[in-house]
């Protein structure tokens, strides 16, 4: 089995080699997938930008497509789909932040998907307001004791572990006083609820924590700091979102386009030039992605990939009105909205689950609203405006 | 009679009492737990708003057990069960039937079905072949036939409106010589009736089955294109008039909710964005209310064409309500796209409204045969 | 000639018949305007709710427009086009602030259009922010010194007097300092300039104040007390307009129909599609026009009347940006930017003309930022937002 | 070459060399004393800019007097032109005649041409018969007389783009067996030109008049649509690039405006109501950038349809750049109204480019056919 050679940086030649071995020696059609993706890991393909023994071989992190294209093509899982959170926003905080024996203790059962991860940030009072959050963090001998209530945890319910925000002390501004942790599930005071959605299903949760114990070692990055961290956290997520273009006329105008194609008694100028508008600003909104994939593996970091979850969320609410209103009539029925059905979109009424469940994509991981203003603040550099909280004690904000 | 947005006291009075009623009987919970019924409306219920509140023939004669007031009073009252998302047959049988049968010829057919209509004691639909909001016999899917004495009716209807449950099926079929209106009861053999799982539960759609249904004719059909034209202008004004009530609910809830939500240490209603949407949110409700209670004057009036007057109302406030209720959940954050959340049930409202009785878009190409292409300078 | 008896409130068959004897006696067809107006004051038509003696027989307010629909029908003058901003601004302030003696100087001329007026309230820094004015008020002797700069007065070349914002004391917060003044514009230190606008022409002016001395008596209620004026003065400009209905397919819409008429050759499903948008659009707020005011006349002042400037001021950009498209390459052409040429929207590219002019409806009158956040806290009474200015001594507000 | 949206270090230090030599040598100033010349722009320093900065000539090979750089070169400087507004034949020499004489099949022809254009020292347009900025051979005006030997063209062209300052007109002319290309002399007997008024005072154009003028063939029958058909995608492409370059700078200044203006005591810019419509006009010049260069480098590398690149460059910059002018104007208040203020001088152009070959609804009903009715869902 070929190996990079330590101390000199593995080329794409190297890696291709080494992900063709492993894929040979572990073929992903007759492979169980946590033996598959623990091998991936030990060979140093999961994330070919860490370090070796944590599931990288110390490569430049441009090299990671190629991995997970050779996975895809070979029948392999886009990794992501093992285990989201984990992958998405966890993997680069543990590696940030955990010593080296957690890091180790962690790693490869996230990347295998053995432990899943959830994330518990969000609570009722802090949404668009994050860091205004309430949970508690009191310190309790060599640990601490968690008190509050968490929303919007998807997969909260599967997760072995989270990642969890609370606040250490509520004397000072409110970015100032959260502490950042790692929370095992199984802890004793953890509650799941589902938390049933428009659609019917429950792929969200609330998690309630009463006293929960975690050990001072959970403990990610200094007491009072945990804002920063979870802003490399979220940094995370948005930079792993520019791996791939996609093709013109794939994802949601895709299924505008096919429904198109599928109802031509449905057809009018109107409809038909609103799909072309659609269509227009899907094409513009795939380029920008694009534009903003190549900059950024240029080191450029531009204003394109600031503005791609914004336009894109709005664009995909707005290409399935327009596919409810192709529908027609039929688009006034749906299957079932029992919280037991599978939670995903398909089945005869797929457009209609999937304009229902559309409608949370301009308010999940930023509002349009919030959005807008980190444009208008942090890329645009225009004056912030005047906050009722800023600068004051936690304790004395409004609430 | 009262000139064209002359909302009168004795109207408001009207709106207040039906909102307080809705307000008792069929708050939200109320709604919840009866959308999740097989029937899917409380009969009971309904026959209190046609009994003992009495608004239901508010547009119907006098002697037929109404109280001859015209349609806008039928609009307030239809608004009002729009707003509270009262379930129950509003659309079969408030916005189709009663208007189709007070259009009718024929003053014993009237007598017969009306009043019990008016109290609520009995439920109806009408089946009209349309396509994009319009009649259109062309797509008329049932055949009548006749043994020179009784008729019996066959073919499939789809999307029928309160279907499943209403006790009378008014259904426009094919004779040998056109197109005529027949009633038929829902009970009788050869009529199979399958109930619609819909996108808004509070309501109920059906697909139909007849096969040689016993049929009553009950419009001939030299009169039966002009009832049925009319019916579906009247039908279309008055959804307009129930997206109009949905929509002000939704505003009203919203803008109590950014009041007193906070985030920032400040109720999130101060923020502009949140504002200005709201502004839009309004400026797209009193379109709406002007377009809905105009079609409702003009046809009560005669003061407008009534197809475009019903089809401007029902293109502005089907994107109206839609976008009300669609900010309302945006504004509403997480909390809007819960199942417990008051928001999702009007946007299921807003959608299934939208593709009845023909979308906005139709409406508008509608609008731009006969209001455009057909447009003449005026001689000033 | 009828009169009206005094002490009984006329009815319309009274207002009626004594409209018909001034218009007899004084047919608009041959009678110098100002001849015709003078009489229609005497006979106290032109603002039939204003005392007997000051253009009016204390009547009811509701009975104006059909003594201006009489003098319409008779060939009249529209009363407000005599004296735009005197009609539709000044004379319900004049009636409410000044003395009868000065009332009654400055009336009749008002009336008649020998007298025309002006507006001096925004300022090259205060335009959103008009209560922020800069312009100052100094008391000299029995009178004031004004000194300041103003700007976006229409007529004020024309104008014979002007209302007047000016600031009396920069300790106070910013809307407590202000008084309200009338201005003789011949008076010594008055500057008027023309301001040039993006359509070539000089609709509007600059006018400077330079040590400007103007008497107490032509002050308009308390020192201090020039918001509250100045918002009643606003009112009545918002209230005058609501005296007509429009009919279908008059106004900017009218012109884009006749537009459509006019280039068959032009014609595209789109454009058709848009245009039947536009017109959907303009019916709707042609009855929400209506509807506020049945309203109004039923005495009761809805959101709608808030609402019509608004939607009115940016349905009209875009009834224009159409027509401009539906032009095609002969919307590239203007006949000429002459400022001499004559100020209206006539002539061979009337069309590019009404375009580039409707720029500015959604700016001048409160801007459709302003008009929002006037919509959200005083008809929807949302929350205020901060502003950095309040409380705050106009002096230390940073400008 | 380089991969699309792979802007290198050169190509940034090509920005930024035209921008400053705009700054220095046609600033706002200029660009308002220029404008109101008969000729509407400056000859000399239009030379300046094809011989001492030479940029005229990136995406012309290097044996022509050009750099053989490509076609997203060519449009970074259209870019920076049309940012600056620099008063001139942009759209004439640069868009239309640089690309169609590139097209042309015989080295002589282009040997001839193309040195003068690309060093500034001749001007040139071309007069495309087109509809809705499609090649529309039914609309040409032009028809070409020959006597064996030489050709004479009558007809009449209108909104010819720099018509009356071009030295050479590229007209495209009917002929006995088709439609081929022909170069006229401009000062020669039988053309009358006549300058149009145009609302856009830096971009001019004429009506030209032909009456028997002495035409030479430069393209024959055979390749002339191709080469008609390529020189309007490009110069679409082109001019898309030159709206990127309008629409940034009126960004840029809006960015600067609402972060000085100070209303209720802070810079407007802080208000919700002002950011996130800087938001959303930095939102579109972002798409309209991505589809003008997309369509820059498919036309150079062949790596999309042309057709559909140039219609989608054109559909989003044409809106794009109009709602950024217009919005500039909103945001700088009353001053945006002023003669005075830039932002009237980005919206006359806006508005002149949107209208020149084929307005955003024109791209969008083009572009229907092209993506919409032929499209065929892919093979998954």
């Amino acid at each position: 089995m070929t190996t990079a050679e330590v101390g000199v940086v593995p080329d794409a030649a190297t890696i291709e080699q080494i992900a063709r071995d492993v894929l040979a020696e572990h073929p992903p059609a007759s492979t169980p997938i946590t033996h598959l993706m623990g091998a991936w890991y030990d060979a140093g393909l999961t994330w070919v930008y860490f370090p070796r023994g944590f599931g990288g071989l110390d490569a430049p992190r441009s090299l990671q497509p190629l991995a997970n294209r050779l996975m895809r093509e070979a029948g392999g899982p886009e990794p992501r789909t093992v285990n989201t959170i984990g992958y998405g926003i966890v993997a680069g905080t543990i590696r940030r932040y955990a010593t080296p024996e957690l890091a180790s203790r962690l790693l490869r059962p996230l990347a295998t998907g053995e432990e899943k991860w959830c994330q518990l940030f969000s609570e009722p009072g802090a949404g668009s307001d994050l860091a205004g959050l309430t949970t508690r963090a009191v310190r309790d001998g060599d640990g601490w004791r968690i008190t509050g209530q968490k929303v919007w945890n998807s997969l909260a319910h599967q997760s072995r572990w989270a990642i969890l925000l609370a606040r250490t002390d509520p004397d000072v501004p409110k970015h100032k006083g959260l502490t950042y942790f790692i929370l095992d599930m199984q802890t004793p005071g953890v509650t799941v609820r589902p938390l049933r959605q428009l659609t019917g299903r429950a792929q969200f949760n609330e998690v309630f924590l009463d006293e929960v114990y975690l050990p001072d070692t959970q403990r990610f990055g200094d007491v009072g700091a945990g804002w920063i961290v979870a802003n490399s956290t979220l940094g995370d997520e948005r930079t792993s979102l520019g791996d791939r273009v996609s093709a013109r006329g794939s994802g949601a105008i895709g299924d505008a386009l096919a429904l198109w194609a599928e109802k031509p008694e449905n057809h009018s100028p109107i409809l038909r030039e609103q799909l072309t508008r659609l269509w227009i600003r899907a094409e513009a909104h795939r380029l920008t992605s694009d534009r903003a994939r190549v900059a950024a593996t240029m080191g450029v970091q531009g204003p394109e990939s600031a503005i791609t979850k914004l336009v894109g969320s709005e664009l995909t609410q707005q290409i399935y009105e327009y596919c409810i209103e192709l529908l027609g009539p039929e688009g006034t029925l749906i299957d079932t909205y029992s919280p037991e059905a599978p939670d995903d979109e398909s089945g005869p009424t797929a457009i209609q689950r999937k304009y229902l469940r559309s409608r949370a994509t301009t308010i999940e991981g930023g509002t349009s609203e919030i959005l807008r203003n980190v444009i208008g603040e942090r890329v645009l550099k225009l004056p912030q405006e005047l906050r009722a909280d800023k600068g004051i004690p936690w304790r004395d904000v409004p609430r | 009679m009262t000139q064209e947005f002359e909302f009168t006291e004795e109207m408001k009075e009207l709106r207040e009492m039906v909102r307080e009623f809705c307000a008792e009987f069929s708050d939200e919970q109320t709604v919840r737990q009866t959308m999740e019924t097989e029937a899917g409306y409380d009969a009971a219920l309904w026959q209190r708003f046609g009994s003992e509140l009495g608004v239901f023939g508010l547009a119907v004669a006098e002697e037929l057990g109404g109280a001859g007031l015209g349609l806008v009073h039928h609009a307030i009252v239809v608004e009002e069960l729009g707003a509270a998302l009262v379930c129950g047959p509003v659309l079969g049988t408030l916005c189709l039937a009663i208007p189709a049968l007070s259009a009718l010829p024929e003053e014993t057919i009237r007598a017969e079905y009306l009043p019990g209509l008016v109290s609520g004691e009995t439920t109806a639909t009408v089946a009209i072949p349309q396509r994009a909001g319009e009649y259109s016999p062309d797509d008329l899917s049932v055949d009548a036939v006749s043994d020179g004495e009784a008729f019996a009716l066959s073919g499939r209807l789809d999307y029928v409106a309160d279907g499943s449950t209403a006790d009378v099926l008014f259904i426009a079929a094919r004779t040998p010589t056109g197109v005529a209106l027949f009633a038929v009861d829902s009970e009788s053999t050869g009529v199979e009736r399958t109930r619609l799982f819909t996108l808004d539960q509070t309501r109920r759609q059906a697909t139909i089955v007849l096969q040689n249904a016993a049929a009553r004719l009950i419009c001939a059909e030299t009169e039966t294109p002009d009832v049925l034209v009319q019916t579906l202008a009247t039908a279309t004004a008055l959804l307009a008039a129930s997206q109009v009530g949905g929509g002000q609910r939704m505003l009203d809830a919203t803008i109590a909710h950014v009041s007193s939500r906070i985030q920032f240490g400040q109720a999130i209603g101060a923020f502009q964005a949140i504002k200005h949407r709201c502004a839009n949110m309004l400026i797209a409700e009193e379109q709406a209310r002007s377009a809905a209670y105009h079609a409702a004057w003009a046809i009560q009036d005669g003061t407008d064409e009534p197809l475009i007057a019903a089809s401007l109302a029902k293109a502005v406030a089907s994107e109206s309500f839609l976008w009300i209720s669609r900010s309302a959940i945006q504004l509403h954050g997480g909390m809007g796209f819960t199942w417990e959340g008051a928001p999702q049930l009007y946007l299921k409202r807003a959608t299934a409204d939208s593709l009845t009785l023909g979308t906005a878009a139709e409406h508008t190409e509608r609008l731009a045969r006969v209001a455009i292409d057909e447009w003449e300078p005026a001689l000033v």
